[in-house]
């Protein structure tokens, strides 16, 4: 059951059945995995973790507050305060643990649900409410923590990815340190569903014949909106990157500390030079694809119950007050932290200013051409005249 | 009679189309069990089977490659683009081989595709889906491009793009889908699909507009009586061809014109109407044909959207500027 | 060297090398081949070759007579009479292998290089000039021989083929007869370039997973203009099939009784209702990109002497004069035949009548919009202005 | 000074930015050893290396997506299309990302990329290889458009276009590859990136052109002068933005226009020309904006094109027309 697949390819000529069933049960996954649902640790024999308990208990840390600021923005949008949100839940061990493995130097380019991988850069929350409350389209700067806009075109990034890296390159900032570890490397965040685009796949192509230093990470949360894996492929994801000249993976995407094991050992292989690597994280989306979605229109309940039992944090209490020795105060002092966060959460976004219309003419060119400037200054002239009418 | 919304007529149409025609496939992302995210296709996958009704693979240049081969083993695909800012993957696909095949195969090939794309904007989405691309397929000949701006004309209209032997980019005002109207199928359409309607008659000046503008237009028409205005609304309901004698037919009598439409000012449709109508009726304007759109910067976050559409009072300020000269 | 090698994947993190060499040399690459290049037959454990001397004869005849053909066409266009000519020289073994595996029903997706496969529908070489004259774009009915026009946009057709199968198999024509034999089957080709496109790919999502009947024929010619293979992929390109979740296979493009039992496998599987496979024809392309090209601007000459070893036509030659008892006569019949052809082709590419463009306003719909007759009728009364002048 | 083509003006201008800017880079199919089918990357790869002279794989859609990353981490890719008619796989990528980065990050992203197209027809050439698409282009807001009519324009507007800090699409006018100019390296250009030029002064009425019609153009108002008419020739050199001043003065000065470009007529580039000046101009124009195109038909195929391509014969036409009002 814990066990790394490199793609076995079907036989020629071998009929290949088509599968019918939406998703496979994740007991019949095979996959890296380093903690059980139940909280047990076990070995692997290409992949082990390297950290101590403190910093599992960092990651539980993480996962605990990302999964409350989420719960947070979903709150804030049912009352109306943002547009649409985005939950990443269920999928906390796939990003924290990919994020937690990333060093200073290493690039991210996130889809529009990365909101662990945001934390683990250091992306202060609030900022990311405001694509969603409709007062900004991201509007961070990519430089300030090294983590690029969500990307809501699927699949446009990973191509972005795979253009950065090849500037990493080109800098000259591969290899170097113990082991080449020196070395810079990018990630990019994907989806199940966008492995079907083509700007992917041409993406793995890039990558593979430019040899750059990029890992590709799907998070196979099971659905793309309301398709089934099944409508994106027959094989198990990973193999997809054997296709391509370069190494494919699959891991518990429900485990913290095999995600962080299989993505550093990823990203060290691309900080040395030695190229791309596609993660397919396999998880589950527990909640709807966005508050807009309605679940229940196209999967079963028993799916979601079925999923809960490998839920990304429980698993990770359990170990900690199993083998760790944690008590309840640590667990107690982290919701309480979180609580803390959230209500900060909630005032920063009920206290984020409206945007103006005649600033955001000017974002559109560095340089303004003189018909945009004048479409803003008469714009602002016709809003002007409103003024004082009540 | 029965009361329908736009979304609703669309969905009936779409089932009326496939009942008549067993080669009528519906394909696209999430348009089976979920019926699409704006319902626009509920209930046909449980009636019709996956085999009609498709849900693709996340891939937009799949829906409409795979579409083409389809149509040339002799089904109507009828292809659900998500949202408006989506459908770009596909552009190639559209532009470079469903628009051109006709012609390419002087006329032995007939590409009879239904590319639906709900658009504009108005319901507080995020970047990417509330865009107003129309001018991009308009400029590109061998496709043809309409849009509907009530349920009725939702209802008739999908049936008749369906029924058309020319591809036909059928553009839906996803802000009107819940607009409501009194349908009677047992009525023939009024009109054929390439033709222009008089929504309200008017002596002062036209207001030019289709889709998501008609009702904003039809609004600031009766607000307009106030100032002891009357204006004649022409709902274009199709943009390529423009269905230019009644365009001008109109203009001619008003000696006016402003165009509305959500997309962006330059290059967009208005100034096809501005070119043609100014040359067409050089002699008969009073003023030159305005145009009130969306301004010239991508579509901005939701909070300042109801700036960046043209409401009651942009169009009510073009219909002043227009009357100026 | 003549094994079919299902793909297999580089190990999960064992780096790879980008390879530098721009195309293996054909003795260091694996594929199914049934004829060596020095004209002796041999046995390959999956494939064999199952008709007899006579259909030897026919591929030799097919392969001469497109050869001649197409140089016929370049001779055409060095004279002013085509604006341009893509040929086949060098891979007529790829093309009429597969062609002749097709069945009356099976359906064809070309690029612009397939006069050879054309040949073999039937369609007449004539009717191929058109495009490349400027006098059409192609312009024959595709349902008159179950071939599609030719299309330049590289790998959009590959996306049609997909569909088209996918009517196929709605129509319910597959399986049935011997072996499921009687069904229809839809070959898409493409080139090695072709392979990196994102519709390519996409086909081949479309394809597995809807499991279409759709055979993907790569003709690896080494080249996409200047480009060699290496800018595309950097592990032999049939084993993008497995990460895609189909077979894939590479058979030695210059060996007509390979490619002919190779296709003939995958169009039957196809046909059966097993799905879609790709097959990675292994050739080289010996003439330039096109008439406009140059390729001494990017390779070597000694590459086309070696390539010149593995002629697709001179291996038929040996095996039939020293294994079949074939003698001058044949071949110079059909080598007579072949400037018959020739001389009918020319004849006819001159007296191809000059093209209307007023006739042209009339294809673009179905039905013509009121401003194209307009714009028709405006252009016929300025033309006609001239007549008599001169 | 030197003798130069307008192929070796591009070639030239490109080597004088790499040689100014270590991060400019040049990507595309086909542009290394080969120097692109054109040719107008030749020598650079040799000189500049493989890292900065890129051979992509042969997909479009990934030489821009490449080019956004490398131009987040510093880089100035400048991107070869190599045919006009491919550049549509990768027209997402261009509009949703290229043209909307800047907007997106309030500023905060810059996307010196620039993304050179050769275009147009008159050179004999199969489908796809011909086309005009500029108006695609033009009407997407974040996107800068231009195009080069001579060899002099061609050094120098490249150079700018990769100075711009904005995304620039640089149509080059393929079948005036080879047309000569002198060049002298020493004196600064003229004008800058998005100014319009008056390349031959007149009084009767405005020829309005760019790319490969300015040639054509100036032909025609030589010939004109033998009908005692004296033409205004003005190359546009930038279409989006649109110098409206220079276009203005001209009509104003003339009252009459002609618009004349190889694009398609409808929803073309003339369109927001006609209706700009309509507006601008409305009590000066003795005659509506005329518009000299290609027609609203895929580009033919090539035996044809002589007559499906805007010539002297049919801008004198244009001109008479636009007289006789
Ligand atoms: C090009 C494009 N097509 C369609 C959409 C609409 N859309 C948004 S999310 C989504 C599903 C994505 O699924 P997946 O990649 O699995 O990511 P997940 O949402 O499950 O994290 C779709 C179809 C889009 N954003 N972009
Ligand atoms: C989308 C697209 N991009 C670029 C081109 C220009 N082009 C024509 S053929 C060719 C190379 C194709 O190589 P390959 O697929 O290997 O086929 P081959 O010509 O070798 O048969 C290129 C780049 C095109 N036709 N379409
Ligand atoms: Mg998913
Ligand atoms: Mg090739």
């Amino acid at each position: 059951m814990s066990e790394s697949v490199p793609g076995t390819p079907p036989e020629v000529f071998a009929p290949v059945e088509v599968p019918v069933s939406p998703a496979q049960p994740p007991e019949e996954v095979e996959f890296v995995q380093l903690l059980t649902p139940e909280g047990e640790r076990v070995e692997h024999p290409d992949y082990s973790f390297d950290l101590d308990d403190e910093a599992i208990k960092g990651f539980y840390r993480d996962m605990v507050l990302v999964r409350r600021i989420d719960a947070e923005a979903t709150a804030l949008q049912r009352q109306g305060e943002l547009g649409l949100w985005a939950s990443l839940l269920g999928q906390e061990a796939a990003q924290i643990g990919s994020g937690r493995a990333l060093n200073a130097k290493d690039m991210v380019f996130p889809t529009y649900r990365e909101h662990g991988v945001a934390w683990c850069q250091g992306v202060n929350p609030l900022n990311l409410l405001g694509l969603f409350r409709g007062v900004d389209q991201g509007a961070w700067d990519p430089k300030d923590n090294n983590f690029h806009l969500y990307t809501i075109v699927i699949g446009a990034q990973t191509l972005h990815a795979t253009g950065y890296a090849m500037g990493q390159q080109r800098d000259g900032v591969l290899g170097g340190g113990v082991d080449g570890d020196a070395g810079e490397a990018t990630i990019a965040y994907f989806g199940d569903g966008a492995s079907s685009q083509g700007d992917v796949n041409e993406a793995f192509i890039y990558a593979s014949v430019f040899n750059a230093p990029v890992v590709f990470f799907c998070q196979n949360n099971q659905w793309a909106i309301s398709e089934p894996i099944d409508r994106q492929t027959r094989i198990p994801l990973y193999q997809r990157a054997a296709g391509f000249g370069f190494p494919g993976v699959r891991v518990d995407g429900n485990d913290v500390l095999a995600t962080y094991a299989v993505s550093q050992q990823a990203l060290k292989r691309a900080r040395e030079g030695s190229g791309p690597t596609l993660i397919e994280a396999y998880t589950y989306r527990m909640g709807a694809h966005t508050t807009s979605d309605d679940p229940t229109k196209y999967r079963l309940n028993e799916d979601l119950e079925h999923w809960k039992l490998k839920d990304p944090i429980e698993r990770v209490h359990a170990y900690l007050s199993r083998h760790a020795g944690v008590d309840h105060d640590f667990f107690d002092e982290i919701d309480a932290e979180g609580d803390k966060i959230a209500a900060e959460l909630r005032a920063g976004c009920l206290a984020l200013p409206d945007p103006q219309l005649t600033d955001f003419f000017q974002h559109v060119y560095v340089e303004e051409t003189p018909q945009l400037a004048e479409q803003r200054a008469q714009y602002a002239a016709y809003a002007a005249s409103f003024d004082g009418e009540g | 009679m029965t009361k329908i919304t736009l979304g609703k007529g669309i969905n009936a149409g779409l089932r009326a189309a496939m009942e008549a025609d067993p080669k009528v496939v519906v394909m696209g992302e999430d348009i089976g069990k979920l019926g699409g995210v704006f319902r626009v296709t509920e209930g046909l996958q449980k009636d019709f089977g996956e085999d009609r009704v498709i849900d693709t693979p996340l891939a937009e240049s799949g829906i409409i490659g795979t579409a083409v081969g389809l149509a040339l083993r002799g089904y109507r695909p009828v292809c659900e683009i998500q949202f408006d800012g989506f459908v770009f993957p596909a552009y190639d696909q559209i532009i470079n081989q469903v628009a051109k095949m006709h012609y390419r195969s002087m006329g032995k090939i007939k590409m009879p595709v239904v590319i639906r794309i709900p658009y504009g904007g108005g319901i507080g989405a995020v970047e990417h889906h509330s865009e107003s691309p129309e001018a991009l397929f308009a400029h590109v000949n061998g496709l043809k491009v309409v849009t509907c701006g009530d349920p009725v004309d939702a209802y008739w209209m999908i049936q008749q793009a369906i029924a058309s032997d020319d591809p036909v980019v059928f553009f839906e005002p996803k802000r009107r889908y819940h607009e409501k109207a009194e349908l009677d199928e047992s009525v023939p359409p009024a009109l054929p699909l390439h033709q222009a309607k008089v929504v309200r008659e008017g002596a002062d000046a036209t207001l030019l507009c289709y889709g998501p503008m008609v009702k904003t237009c039809v609004q600031a028409a009766e607000a307009a009586v106030e100032d002891g205005r009357n204006l004649e609304v022409v709902d274009l309901r199709t943009i390529s061809p423009f269905d230019l004698p009644t365009i001008f037919a109109s203009v001619k009598k008003t000696g006016r014109a402003v165009v509305v439409h959500e997309a962006t000012l330059s290059f967009g449709p208005g100034s096809e109407i501005a070119a043609r109508v100014s040359e067409e009726c050089f002699y008969h304007l009073e003023a030159p044909v305005l145009r009130v759109t969306g301004f010239d910067t991508p579509y901005p976050p939701s909070r300042m959207e109801e700036e960046y559409l043209p409401d009651l009072d942009r169009v009510l300020d073009g219909v002043d500027r227009v009357m100026g000269y």
